[in-house]
């Protein structure tokens, strides 16, 4: 990750009116995160028509497939790291789309293809809702305010500290300096203290206007689900047992070859 | 050293989705309690500013984790533990989501890694011991260095344990173990030397910022559950450690273990059943199942389920953009 | 009635600047006072103090015949609407409208009233059309209007303003004075822009090296040319006759 | 000579807001040009366009007749000042000494030099008394003479100002005015003080929504009342005779 993408959560913060409540998101993609996981570690494209709920998803959200993607390759390397070892310790052979090969490999395959899967499916389903959804259903789910308002200032500070960073960067490269790690941390001290001040300034500026430590308030009905979010969610949960219990590719796939055949 | 999703297996992540949900819950209620709203800012300013270090990272080769500093210590010092925990709990959840680092099943286990033992475990057992018992900055220097020493490592040990548990990958304990603990040590000295420059530099220049965070009274009930979770991770670590260390091809172990080929001849320990437990509690296609049909798995069935993936995507891909139009997005 | 009593107030920041010095005044209710003086010489320090945001070493502050205690400032905070010198630490939320609702939110009115209150301090103020828009992407000036807005929306009982002009185009700057003017509230203004004080304030504090130099009527004491300089001031620019 | 050309520029926001339209005007060698228009009409955008913060989505910049490559914004940046709208933006190093130091530092100059421009350039600024504070523990207006005094530093040829007197009290705001009049320096100044526009600046350019509507000699624009009103704008202060 890059300084570039403390900035990106911003691509979040546009209002991008929620289809469905972002309660009811948040758990059917905690479900299909479970299924996908709770895959046998040796099953690969058993759990491919899984993959029709983040395309779903994000055939409503407004997210730039490019950036998924970007966010995607930053963290594959670790997880890249830690399956690439199965192979070599995991060498049974088995016969696998007609050719031999280690059980360690289609594990490895299985592990990235469980990646493939969740990943986005979490970044497209917090780029529907955007972080202010995301705060108010957790402060609508009952969620202590301490946390939810923590959730709200960490986004928010997150955003200054880049901003600041990127102001002094901005004006070092005008007045004609360079950033080097020799100077970096002549850049964190003053940054942090500077931080610092700011922040005791906006808790000041919250504490006038009457802030008693709770960001949304209850009354406003977040999490009223409507029978629209209830048939989304059912219809979901539907799907993904019966790709857990049932062989979908192949059951779908014997039909067609069959009736080819 | 976040946990992926892809990672953990359901039942791992659901205990320490409910362990991390209840220390946080308790957290927050003592801070309620405390009724001290003054540092509210600086959490989220000093959130932020752990939240970009680690942005620094590295993966760890053959662990599947990455190495970062873990600034739950830094916090604590700041905050005291509680505001220290709940602001590693945004931390960790603002990356699961926002940056597909960890994850939503597996921020549980994140949550209790790197925010149980720096700031309830490193930051009251180590830290304030050594920092009271030796005076000025040299007291904050070592306690820093030593504390995060000890809290990474703990968190570390745990990401293994939770790996192994989970049995996803296939690779040698022994190895693992020794990788994790040895480049979280490296971490741990680097980070506590961080922590300790910090809190110098701020104590100098922000006198005021430091003060309030030793007196601030604990509720006893968050001591109570803190003496809990020490004590139960310490047993499973415990036991974990010992077990290790009895089955001197830990390697073998894991393999079969997971893979499932000696399962019965297995030896019955603890852990070990209770990973099978939970195994075929949760897992509805054992790994026997899935043997056997590898073994029947024929030519055909595998066009079929090529084939059959290949429609099923499209059919998905077919309806988003359906619903895209009907809804007159771009 | 005395809305403020300022008594002996010393204060110095940490780091050993020494910011007010013994400094005393009062704040009358319906008045519409403003404080004038060089940089640095406290006057935000001071407005600080009086919102409780910063505690005194030395003397105290009366609101309403009380001293601030813990629960009277609570009181206090919500008959109060303070304008800091920077906008960027007063909005925080994801839109201008969530922000100026924030207060009245806290305020505990229904969601109805909010977006009353909302939709006309918004009005007031002229920034209808950045409803939506996210408070980091105005410009300075609008930013200024928003933090205003936020302020109105609450209808405090007494204003603290922070130099509210800066960075406000003439016009802008012209309705806010309108508003104040029309208000039958206290009103604390820290300004450097005198004309404003000549035009909406009754009486006028002149601070320097946070010490009360001279408190007074309006005309008297701006129009005083030696004295304001002697300050680190002017008078009205309205009163440099260009033709003369 | 001209040292800036812009010529049919175009820029939006990444969200969308048409911040400049379809904009031209040069800036000729040893002139001062004043820009005004009201909030959110883009003239802070203009400068930072101007020095390659942000880039054009159509049309081009021309400086000392060369379109800017990124060679050529090394050298701009180099002869050229700018004073951001908010002075937090500029100040980043612990000390205020060290801050005014950081540009000419960079510009290669001896340690002896650069001590000796740094002091001269706090002593026009007026806050020697503050060299060794941390920049962000100054008060509003201090920030800006800070801020300032590191641009003075530098000795640039030209100086883009954003607002360079919002903040800062009568007596400092008359001194910079006296600074940049006395310079033979190219100047461009965004601001609403129109005021100082009438002191200094020979031309002025009047933006409206991202446009240019106006580009004449100083005294000939802004005591147009009517055409002034309907840009969101006032005739300066002093023109306004209080005692007519
Ligand atoms: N956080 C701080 N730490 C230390 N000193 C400070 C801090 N803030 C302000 N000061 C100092 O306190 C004095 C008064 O500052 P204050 O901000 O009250 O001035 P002001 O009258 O508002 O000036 P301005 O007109 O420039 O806004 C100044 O000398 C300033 O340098
Ligand atoms: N980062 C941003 N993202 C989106 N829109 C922006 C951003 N910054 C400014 N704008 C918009 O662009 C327009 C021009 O802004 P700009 O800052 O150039 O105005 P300005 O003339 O400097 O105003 P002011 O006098 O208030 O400083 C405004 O409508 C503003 O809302
Ligand atoms: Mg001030
Ligand atoms: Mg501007």
């Amino acid at each position: 990750m890059r300084l570039k993408d403390l900035y990106r959560t911003e691509i979040y913060d546009e209002s991008r009116g929620p289809f469905f409540s972002p309660l009811v998101l948040l758990a059917v993609t905690f479900v299909y995160t479970v299924a996908v996981v709770s895959f046998d570690r040796y099953q690969t494209f058993r759990m491919l028509p899984l993959a029709a709920y983040p395309i779903f998803i994000g055939s409503f959200a407004r997210v730039s497939g490019r950036d998924i993607f970007r966010k995607m390759l930053t963290v594959l390397p670790f997880v890249i790291f830690i399956g690439i070892w199965n192979p070599f310790f995991d060498t049974t052979r088995t016969e696998y789309l007609g050719i031999m090969i280690s059980m360690g490999w289609i594990s490895f395959f299985s592990l990235i293809l469980k990646f493939l899967l969740i990943v986005p499916a979490t970044l497209i389903m917090v780029a529907a809702t955007g972080f202010d959804g995301l705060c108010r259903t957790a402060a609508s789910l009952g969620l202590p305010d301490v946390l939810v308002t923590q959730f709200f200032l960490l986004q928010r500070y997150i955003r200054l500290l880049a901003e600041e960073t990127h102001n002094i960067v901005r004006a070092r490269v005008f007045r004609g300096g360079k950033i080097t790690v020799a100077n970096a941390g002549n850049i964190c001290g003053p940054l942090l203290l500077r931080c610092l001040s700011r922040s005791e300034r906006i808790h000041s500026a919250l504490m006038c206007r009457g802030f008693g430590g709770q960001l949304y308030h209850k009354h406003r009905r977040e999490n009223r689900i409507s029978v629209h979010d209830l048939i989304f969610v059912l219809t979901w949960v539907l799907f993904f047992s019966m790709v857990r219990i049932f062989d979908m590719p192949v059951l779908i796939g014997d039909l067609i070859v069959g009736c080819v055949f | 050293m976040h946990m992926a999703d892809a990672l953990v297996s359901p039942a791992v992540g659901g205990v320490f989705w409910v362990v991390s949900a209840y220390l946080t819950a308790k957290s927050s209620a003592v801070l309620k309690k405390s009724d001290d709203t003054g540092k509210t800012a600086l959490m989220g300013v000093l959130a932020a500013f752990v939240f970009a270090s680690q942005m620094i990272n590295f993966s760890i080769p053959g662990t599947g984790s990455s190495g970062h500093i873990g600034g739950g210590l830094l916090l604590s010092i700041f905050l005291g533990p509680e505001r220290a925990f709940l602001s590693m709990v945004s931390i960790l959840a603002v990356q699961a989501f926002f940056f597909a680092d960890g994850g939503l099943l597996a921020l549980g286990c994140n949550i209790f890694n790197m925010g149980f033992f720096p700031c309830f475990i490193a930051y009251p057992f180590i830290y304030i011991k050594l920092s009271e018992r030796i005076d000025g900055t040299k007291g904050i220097f070592w306690g820093a260095v030593i504390a995060s020493i000890a809290g990474l490592i703990m968190g570390a040990f745990f990401v293994v344990l939770q790996t192994a548990f989970s049995g996803i990958t296939s690779l040698p304990l022994n190895m693992f173990m020794l990788l994790m603990l040895l480049i979280h040590f490296a971490i741990g000295a680097v980070e506590g030397f961080a922590t300790a420059m910090a809190v110098i530099y701020v104590y100098s220049k922000m006198p005021g910022v430091l003060t309030e965070s030793k007196t601030e009274n604990r509720h006893k009930e968050m001591k109570r559950a803190v003496a809990v979770f020490a004590l139960l991770a310490l047993m499973t670590g415990g036991l974990f450690s010992f077990y290790a260390s009895s089955s001197p091809d830990g390697l073998e172990w894991s393999i079969e273990g997971v893979a499932g080929t000696a399962e019965i001849e297995a030896p019955r320990s603890l852990p070990h059943s209770f990973s099978a437990l939970i195994h075929e509690r949760f897992a509805p296609l054992p790994d026997y199942a899935f043997k056997n049909k590898a073994a029947s798995e024929n030519m055909g069935t595998t066009v079929s389920g090529v084939v059959g993936s290949i429609i099923t995507l499209a059919i998905a891909l077919a309806l988003g953009m359906f619903f895209r139009k009907r809804n007159g997005r771009q | 009635m005395k809305v403020f009593e300022i008594e002996n107030i010393c204060y110095s920041y940490p780091d050993g600047t020494k910011a007010l010095n013994d400094l005393s005044f009062s704040v009358y209710e319906g008045e519409i006072l403003g404080i004038a003086g060089a940089n640095g010489s406290g006057k935000s320090t001071l407005l600080m103090l009086m919102m409780g945001c910063l505690s005194p070493l030395h003397g105290k502050i009366i609101y309403e015949g009380e001293k601030l205690s813990k629960q009277k400032l609570m009181i206090m905070r919500r008959e109060t609407g303070i304008l800091f010198q920077d906008p960027d630490d007063q909005l925080f939320l994801p839109t201008v409208w969530e922000d100026v609702a924030f207060g009245p939110r806290n305020l505990g009115l229904t969601e109805e009233e909010v977006a009353l209150r909302v939709n006309s301090a918004l009005r007031d103020t002229g920034i209808e059309a950045l409803a939506n828009k996210a408070p980091w992407k105005l410009s300075g000036g609008e930013k200024t209007l928003a933090a205003l807005a936020g302020l109105f929306a609450m209808r405090p009982k007494t204003l603290l303003l922070d130099e509210p002009t800066s960075g406000l185009d003439p016009k802008s700057r012209r309705e806010l004075i309108n508003i104040i003017g029309r208000t039958k509230n206290t009103a604390v203004i820290a300004t450097h822009d005198l004309d404003m004080v000549m035009d909406v304030c009754q009486r006028v504090v002149i601070m320097k090296n946070g010490t009360i130099e001279s408190d007074g009527k309006v005309p008297g004491v701006l129009t005083d040319r030696e004295f304001m300089a002697s300050c680190g001031l002017e008078i009205p620019l309205s009163l440099t006759s260009r033709f003369s």
